[in-house]
């Protein structure tokens, strides 16, 4: 499986991502700077977290308007998978492939640190390798994870189930305690915590690898089922 | 303003108007002589920043000479951007500690932000990768909205800075004091990875070479910045104000991308970042350095603001910038890299033969100095040295005894004060894991970085504590050293060297001169016997208000070398039923101690002793038991003695506590003296043996437990101290928190 | 060239936490009179003066400068200044 | 009640990354015509009408509402409005 990390000026977990399919997942990655204008040589899009453009007016706003963005957003719609992690979650908001937006922490400051997660659903490509309900330590670090959206969206994302993680308790004032969101197509999830910084347990947690594992899996059963 | 506008240099000099530069007529009548002619206003202004305190080290020069700055493994001692330390495998770290302590006092988050973006670029123009920024900051005692305005806007300003370039801050210290009040201060540290072939120096060599400016344009910020810092903070420094620098982490994270590329070409030849002093110094010393000289075109400079003077142009402060040397002919290949990350990069002159720093604007001559005369030929001042009056009172003061009542209460109350308190408030706003090499965040007493690729990992930390250096510069400046090889020695590693970060009060004053004097006699020892080089660092003087100087603060950033991964060990107890010990005895030393700061609300009396032999041998020993696997967690007993090392190993181990009984019958001193040269460690039960045949001065105390509790006995057996784990997290982990949040 | 300023405001109902927390500074400071306080973007920009000026400021503050999710916007174009 | 407008911008001379940033964001969207964004706030505060209501909202402005190290502010002070 090929996985593409995307790199905009000012990114700054491109390598930590780059690092975690290469080392912790063991499969072939390629980081894509923000210029290139095809990933069709991709099987999965990661879109990493950090910040893009030092994050200056709002998190994610510049980058979405990146060039490459723009067959990110044609993979997405051809049902591959894209993965936004922190920032790369803010970018998939802003580009309007997730919905919602982000604002400040509630505290209105950057939170790092460890944070258990519920896996809500397990029913996603992206998942399946997690138990359903269980609880998993992947690590925060963001100044604006705090998670918006009206009512009638955030209905929908529960009757859909397109919530996918949420915070244990509330760290930084998320409608719903919202960690995590999927498309309704199923194949662009969009999450604050990082599971690339979760790889193993001598940084303090490997429970980031069966997210990708997940990806991997998923991807090699469609695979043989149509080749 | 037009050039026409500037004063003419006689009435500079009949106007003294020097003197607003920060020269004296002393050092104006030497650049009289050096340049043969009276200097015109940009060259004024030139000599005045380049021969301040920041720039010159004039009052400091001599005392650093002392320091202990070579060794087998030191690849670059001082003088360039950092110090480098080879790691084996063909790869070092280079590090650097730096102050930005005025401009934080003034602008708190873009003086702090500022500060970190300074010493990443020292770290990154040689060439390294930077991996970790540490930090040691000083306040009052959070009395005040200004001083919790102060703190929480120093800390969210090295977090704004640090977590957007993505380089993880990963550890620090803080203390507060009040004679931190009107002068806080902001050291921040910055450790790189660097391949020995990559090692760049700030060098202008070979006639004709091109220099070339690349990175943020030119303002008219931070001018004259390098003479503020070195001038006490009065109500003046608020007219001063404007000369506060913005940051722009964006533009720094492009810079450094670009940096690490730049740094493999061969035709690059020189490079220096453009910090204090900005373009003066970057292109005098690189000229200095090299023994040639350097002619620029200040109109090629890039330039943010309009119609801005060589004087402007040369003293500006504005950050993100960096001046390289090319060989004649290559530039483009400088261009393209630069391109890529959206840099602009500008041919703002060449190297000449003649060892001068010429400038040429709008055609004319605008400045004509001999390099040398501003990078090296600085006045050199030994100022007046007399003994600090403290000392010999503080000295006369013998055997200070506390009584505690009720040790429970002493405990809780000292895990409140804040320079114990958790710092979990401060480094949750630090993004402390990006580039995922963190396998010990803040918390424990070093943090450990592994080093990606190989079974090797580094720890690294700051120290300094300053009550001692008050009540006895010489002892206390050995105790900061040996207090940071402690902490690295206890996470596993063996320390390599340091750099430091000198913040005194004026030097012109003979006290303080001593005060320097001293703290440098003692730090020097220290690191010979230790073993521990100075490898760079930084003078910040003039810390002082009306209210008086700040205590004497030699902060000290250390790095070590952890041999294997397994060898990484942290402070908190692992498992129940592991054996306590705590290597060397108390004695009743509570001169400049948490406890004596607690019940008589300052501090007197002699610092605690420090014998550097036994230091040496426990830490050697202590470190030859860890590698053998024989310690599950050690940690060095710091501030609050022995009472506070056992709460801070219990913390955040999910339900573990101790047992232990103390070694002295005198409850405040087998507590909470802070004798030094100790630690605490917890050792698995069939290694006992082991560890005591290795470790000379160990002392059985009890046991770790099951129960989430502290119980102390004393050696008659009677219990002294129980507390639940709960409460002494409650007070150590709330303290900071609940400082923050209350109002006048 | 002119001027234009942008405002952009959070949009009703979209919790402030910033501006809750100036409120609160406001009265920790006795000026208890301050009711509510909301935060938001104002924006100076120099524009070369182009046919069409209105709806090409239109369309950077939908596609940029705000975020219709969360955000409202408004903006006056104003003088020509000389530069 | 009355509603007071403040703005608070960077002062001339000092960088603004973000204006920098978005002026380049800008252009890459080819909103060529756009030579300057400089970023400030602007801030809506519904105050109780009281006597010196001026006198207090400048006294705010200068300790908290903006950083007179870095930052300029002006206000306006406007209708009344119910609540
Ligand atoms: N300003 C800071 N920034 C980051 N980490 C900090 C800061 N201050 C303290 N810490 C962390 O808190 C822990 C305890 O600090 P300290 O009490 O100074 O330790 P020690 O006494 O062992 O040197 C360390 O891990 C340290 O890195
Ligand atoms: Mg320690």
């Amino acid at each position: 499986m090929k996985f593409a990390v995307i790199v905009f000026p000012g990114s700054n977990c491109d390598d930590d991502m780059f690092y975690a399919i290469q080392d912790g997942l063991e499969e072939e990655v390629e980081k894509v700077w923000y210029t290139e204008t095809s990933l069709a040589a991709y099987d999965a899009i990661l879109i990493p977290g950090g910040f893009s453009y030092g994050d200056y007016l709002r998190s994610g706003a510049i980058a979405r308007f990146a060039p490459v963005m723009e067959s990110v957003m044609e993979e997405a719609e051809k049902g591959k998978p894209v993965l936004g992690v922190c920032n790369g979650f803010q970018v998939l908001l802003e580009a309007r492939l997730l919905p919602g937006a982000m604002q400040r922490n509630k505290n209105l400051k950057f939170i790092c640190r460890p944070t258990p997660l519920n896996v809500v659903s397990n029913n996603t490509m992206f998942t399946t390798e997690y138990e359903k309900g269980r609880n998993v330590t992947i690590p925060v670090a963001h100044g604006d994870g705090n998670y918006y959206c009206d009512d009638k969206t955030l209905e929908k994302l529960k009757s859909n189930n397109q919530v996918v993680f949420t915070y244990e308790t509330d760290i930084n004032g998320s409608a719903a305690g919202i960690a995590g969101i999927i498309n309704e197509k199923g194949n662009v999830l969009g999450m604050m915590p990082h599971p690339e910084r979760a790889m193993s347990d001598l940084l303090g947690s490997a429970d980031g690898l069966q997210l990708f594992q997940s990806m991997l899996k998923n991807w090699r059963e469609s695979h043989v089922l149509a080749p | 303003m037009s050039l026409l506008l500037e004063p003419s240099p006689q009435q500079i000099k009949d106007d003294k108007l020097y003197q607003e530069m920060g020269m004296t007529e002393e050092e104006f009548a030497m650049a009289e002589k050096i340049l043969g002619r009276l200097p015109n206003y940009t060259e004024t202004g030139v000599f005045s920043v380049m021969w301040s305190e920041h720039c010159s080290y004039k009052h400091s020069k001599v005392l650093l000479r002392k320091f202990p700055s070579k060794g087998e493994k030191v690849l670059q001692g001082p003088g360039e951007g950092a110090g480098i330390i080879d790691i084996g495998d063909g790869q070092a770290v280079a590090f650097k500690a730096e102050s930005h302590n005025h401009p934080s006092a003034v602008e708190p988050y873009q003086g702090a932000a500022t500060g970190v973006g300074g010493i990443l670029r020292d770290v990154f123009s040689m060439g390294a990768k930077p991996i970790a920024l540490l930090n040691s900051l000083r306040f009052g005692e959070l009395q005040t909205a200004r001083g919790r305005y102060l703190f929480e806007e120093v800390v969210a300003g090295i977090a704004g800075y640090g977590n957007c370039v993505g380089v993880p801050t990963i550890g620090g210290e803080i203390q507060f004091d009040p004679c931190y009040e009107g002068n806080p201060l902001m050291n921040a540290m910055c450790v790189g990875l660097i391949n020995h072939e990559d090692i760049q120096k700030g060098v202008a060599r070979g006639t004709g070479n091109t220099v070339m400016y690349v990175g943020a344009s030119t303002g008219r910020d931070g001018i004259h910045g390098a003479t503020f810092a070195s001038e006490e903070l009065s109500d003046e420094s608020e007219s001063k104000r404007p000369s506060v620098q913005v940051g722009d982490p964006f533009m720094e994270k492009l810079l450094m991308e670009a940096c690490q590329e730049l740094v493999q070409l061969d035709s690059l030849i020189g490079i220096q970042d453009m910090g204090a002093a900005g373009l003066a110094s970057s292109s005098s010393e690189m000229a200095s350095k090299a023994g040639y000289g350097i002619e620029m075109n200040l109109d090629k400079v890039p330039q943010r603001e309009q119609d801005m003077t060589p004087y402007e142009m040369m003293l500006s402060e504005s950050q993100e910038r960096m001046l390289l040397v090319v060989k004649k002919g290559h530039e483009q290949e400088i261009r393209d890299i630069c391109d890529h990350w959206g840099l602009y990069a500008a041919e703002v002159g060449h190297v000449i033969e003649e060892q001068k720093l010429r400038l040429l604007f709008q055609g004319e001559v605008a400045a004509d100095i001999p390099a040398d005369a501003l990078a090296e030929e600085a006045p050199v001042y030994h100022p007046d040295s007399i003994e600090h009056r403290a000392f010999p009172k503080n000295q006369q003061i013998k055997d200070i005894r506390f009584h505690v009542d009720n040790p429970k209460q002493t405990l809780l109350d000292l895990l409140q004060q804040p320079t114990i308190a958790s710092k979990e408030w401060v480094y949750d706003q630090y993004d402390y894991m990006v580039q995922t090499n963190t396998a010990v965040r803040p918390g424990s007493d070093a943090a450990v970085l592994k080093v990606r690729g190989k079974n090797k990992a580094l720890a690294m930390t700051t120290d300094c504590n300053s009550r001692f250096l008050y009540l006895d510069p010489e002892t206390g400046g050995k105790i900061a050293v040996a207090e940071a090889a402690r902490n690295i020695v206890c996470s596993g590693g063996t320390p390599l060297g340091l750099t430091d970060c000198l913040n005194y009060g004026s030097p012109e004053n003979p006290e303080i001169y001593w005060q320097l004097e001293k703290s440098t006699d003692g730090m020097s020892e220290a690191c010979s016997a230790l073993d521990t080089p100075v490898i760079g660092g930084n003078v910040s003087l003039y810390n002082e208000t009306q209210a008086g100087a700040v205590y004497p603060t030699p902060v000290v950033g250390m790095v070590g070398l952890i041999e294997d991964l397994a060898h990484i060990t942290t402070q908190s107890f692992k498992q129940a039923g592991d054996a306590i010990y705590v290597i060397g005895g108390a004695k009743p030393e509570f001169g400049g101690s948490e406890l004596q700061k607690l019940l008589d609300g300052d501090i007197s009396g002699p610092a605690p002793t420090l014998d550097l032999e036994v230091e040496k041998r426990r830490q050697q020993e202590l470190l030859k038991a860890i590698r053998q696997g024989y310690v599950r967690s050690a940690h060095d007993l710091a501030e609050g003695g022995l009472g506070v090392a056992l709460a801070e190993s219990m913390m955040d181990t999910g339900g573990l506590g101790a047992s232990v009984t103390v070694q002295e019958e005198e409850t405040a001193a087998a507590l909470f003296a802070e004798t030094q040269s100790r630690f605490l460690v917890s050792v698995p039960q069939e290694k006992i043996e082991a560890f005591e045949s290795i470790v000379t001065d160990a002392a059985f105390l009890g046991k770790v437990t099951n129960d989430p509790k502290l119980d102390v006995y004393q050696p008659s057996g009677e219990k002294v101290l129980e507390a639940a784990a709960e409460q002494l997290e409650r007070a150590w982990k709330g303290a900071i928190p609940c400082l923050v949040k209350s109002r006048d | 060239m002119i001027k234009v300023h942008v405002y952009v405001t959070l949009k009703e109902g979209v919790l402030d936490p910033q501006g809750s927390a100036v409120t609160n500074s406001l009265h920790a400071m006795n000026y208890e009179e301050v009711k509510n306080v909301r935060i938001g973007k104002y924006m100076e920009l120099e524009v070369e003066n182009t046919k069409n000026v209105e709806q090409r400021i239109e369309e950077m503050c939908e596609k940029l400068l705000s975020n219709p999710v969360i955000e409202d916007y408004t903006y006056t174009i104003g003088e020509a200044v000389s530069s």
